[in-house]
């Protein structure tokens, strides 16, 4: 089993150079420290900077640069600012490449939840629905199950949906997975030291197993 | 040009009454303004609606006036960080309209620019579509959204002129030049107040025409939300 | 009869303290000769500059700083410039408080025909038809008649329209003129040396004639 | 940053083929890609169709394209300046699609940001209106009008970054920015190209996600159509 930063190193070698990418917060915030050295991307926060940097160092602190998860950030070199509505503009309109973010569930033909639980306090979607509506390639980070051991990776979802048929690919602490155009979670890769049967019984939609699953590279 | 100038947050929010239509610039607790957020609380008002991507926290921001129950409704996408928020929402005190983010920024700049409606992708197949119209183009789906305007839009800036042209900072700028446009009243708090003239043009991002209100701010705390930095 | 300059003259005693003004080309463009000293107002120039000054010295003409018109302009101080977007958002959203430009023909409901002539060279709309369709104030300055002698001022416009029930206010070589809500030319201003009947034998819509009519005063 | 320098005009417009959809800024003559144009005319290639707010003057800008019978099209507001042009209008040899200023210029905003279709007053009750929906909203009537986006849309600023960074100077910004952001690629000609890095971001009036290709030009002649000067 994956911890969170393995996810995330794992998710990182889906990048590609050049790309412009958002990344949500929690595990997708992580993907940043494991893009490799020799591509250049570009990080978009829909708070309105393109170039995001490393967090800052004590002293280069401004409260008037944070990413959209409120923390502290600086920028990259060749970074722009901008408004809320160029900032979703770029979103929307197809600029940022790929979209990596949380998720409660995600069903078998892509749609995803992940703002809302019936009986919780709402806090809002943000820019959840705008992202997923709006990326041509997007990538959840997920673990695979809940805490009490039930499947997130369903037939339907279950929670209120933030998007549909609109995730890609799924990385989870036991699995890399894609959605098949015809529905249903095709396994790619196995964590190491998880079987196809562990896989199985941990995806409550309809698994696509193809021939041999490798065991992830790192 | 004509001088927009007010002598403080006081005099500019000093019209504002019960039960308008409010925008605030910010993004969490970044681009707040602080001092009108300030006199407001000494108003005697009640029963706003407030339009603002965040609602601050319980002893910050637009969290301050919750506090002081002076807020009827939010029209935000993101209120996650503040507990009386949460108790007077599920205590039927307070109304809250969630908004996707990007929806929110359009439907503003909407506002700001004349556009009565338009058709984003957003929330389609989500509860956000019900009730709302949707249409296909190009073999996708979108929802209509209409525009955003309100009575009094109160944004916060870097640095300003006396002919209202404002320059912002950083990721302060957010909502704040869309929301600028949208209000019948712009007041606009900035941290540097110059003469008309002294500002490049060509590095306006909130053109005067859109300011009613300006005046200089004190004492700026910027409160932090996420203090995170490099190990 | 006014010359085109004084029409600029008697349209610029309709200029409040405080507003921003669209002027379009030809005798609008003289309204700004035309503005007393002691009124701060602001000229908007929809290709992107709000706070057009003075025509340039010859040191001072830059290639990249035109008017609607294409004509060298300077910035006024306290100007801003802005994309093309921006400007007719402005436009648009009712931020510029009065626009004044020419027309071939007036309807008595206010529909405005100033862009088009069947069986000649279109050269097209420009901004005129989103101006029109804006600004909640729009004055027109025009002759009363076409140099063949015929009014310009009709029940209905003959040519292709550019906006309808959008004129607020007339001011010709001949009269000052409003529109009616209800519909028809209300006359409120004569040239000096005009008489009512003159002004009546040139309005070819209907003409309304409400107590003593005064002469112009500039 | 990725480096988006290409070499010259010449290699940015390489791959531009016959019958595509182009976008080009500019204002009358102020803020035109004149290095693009001239790789253009290089090129063995026809029935484009070109959006750009004018047609550029007989012996210069778009009306050199014209004139070596390169276009088939011209989306415009106003087309007036070009004799050339109304010729081979009226022979039949040239479309053109006349749209209100304010219209084009929302239409290829909405293109960029991905808004398909929008609501605008313009050309309510004028031909402009024949074929399209209306609506009524809060008592006035607007026109639905889709967005515009484009094969290539070429750019000139005044200042770029290897990261496709551009700061445009005073008048020559019109379409430029709204229109890099609505090409699959965008081109951007520069008067200078400096290192990602060198320009202030907060200054940025296009971010470099929307352009896909920057070079320095050479030789500009900025014709001025209208020299006006005070007496």
């Amino acid at each position: 089993m994956l911890t969170k930063d393995q996810i995330a190193q794992r998710i990182a070698k889906e990048v590609k150079n050049g790309q412009y990418i958002n990344l949500g917060i929690g595990i997708p915030t992580l993907v940043a420290n494991y893009i490799p050295d020799n591509l250049e991307v570009v990080l978009q926060s829909e708070n309105g900077l393109l170039g995001i940097g490393p967090f800052p160092t004590e002293d280069q602190i401004d409260p008037d640069l944070i990413n959209a998860g409120k923390q502290t950030v600086t920028m990259a070199k060749g970074s722009s600012l901008f408004n809320s509505a160029e900032s979703f503009g770029m979103i929307r309109g197809g600029h940022v490449h790929l979209t990596i973010l949380g998720a409660m569930e995600v069903s078998e033909n892509g749609d995803i939840s992940n703002w809302k639980i019936p009986g919780k306090m709402v806090k809002g979607m943000g820019g959840a629905m705008d992202l997923v509506a709006s990326a041509d390639n997007i990538i959840v980070a997920m673990q695979h199950c809940s805490r009490s051991g039930e499947s997130k990776l369903l037939p339907e979802c279950s929670l209120p949906i933030t998007g549909i048929r609109c995730v890609k690919k799924i990385v989870t602490d036991l699995a890399v997975l894609e959605i098949s155009p015809a529905g249903g979670f095709i396994l790619k890769e196995r964590a190491p030291g998880v079987t196809v049967e562990e896989i199985k019984q941990m995806t409550a939609g309809k698994l696509i197993i193809e021939g041999e699953i490798p065991e992830m590279i790192f | 040009m004509i001088n927009k100038t007010v002598k403080n947050a006081r005099e500019a929010v000093a019209d504002i009454p019960s039960n308008c239509m409010l925008m605030m610039g910010g993004f969490g607790l970044t681009g707040i303004p602080e001092n009108c957020i300030s006199a407001l609380l000494e108003k005697d008002i009640t029963g706003l609606t407030i339009v603002s991507n965040n609602a601050g926290v319980d002893d910050f921001g637009i969290g301050l006036l919750l506090k002081k129950r002076m807020v009827k409704k939010m029209i935000s996408s993101y209120v996650g960080e503040n507990a009386e928020f949460e108790r007077q929402l599920l205590s039927g005190e307070l109304e809250v309209d969630l908004i996707p983010q990007g929806t929110l920024a359009e439907r503003v700049r909407a506002g700001g620019a004349g556009i009565p409606a338009f058709f984003t992708p957003a929330g389609v197949g989500t509860e956000v579509a019900e009730g709302k119209e949707s249409r296909e183009f190009d073999g996708k789906m979108y929802l209509l959204e209409s525009w955003l305007k309100a009575d009094f839009s109160i944004v916060k800036a870097w640095k300003g002129d006396t002919a209202g042209n404002l320059i912002f900072k950083g990721t302060a700028r957010n909502f704040n030049p869309i929301m600028a446009a949208a209000g019948k009243i712009c007041i606009a708090e900035v941290e540097e107040l110059v003469e008309a003239g002294e500002l490049d043009p060509n590095q306006i991002h909130t053109p005067g025409i859109y300011v009613q209100r300006i005046f200089q701010g004190v004492n700026y705390e910027k409160r932090i939300e996420q203090r995170t930095v490099s190990k």
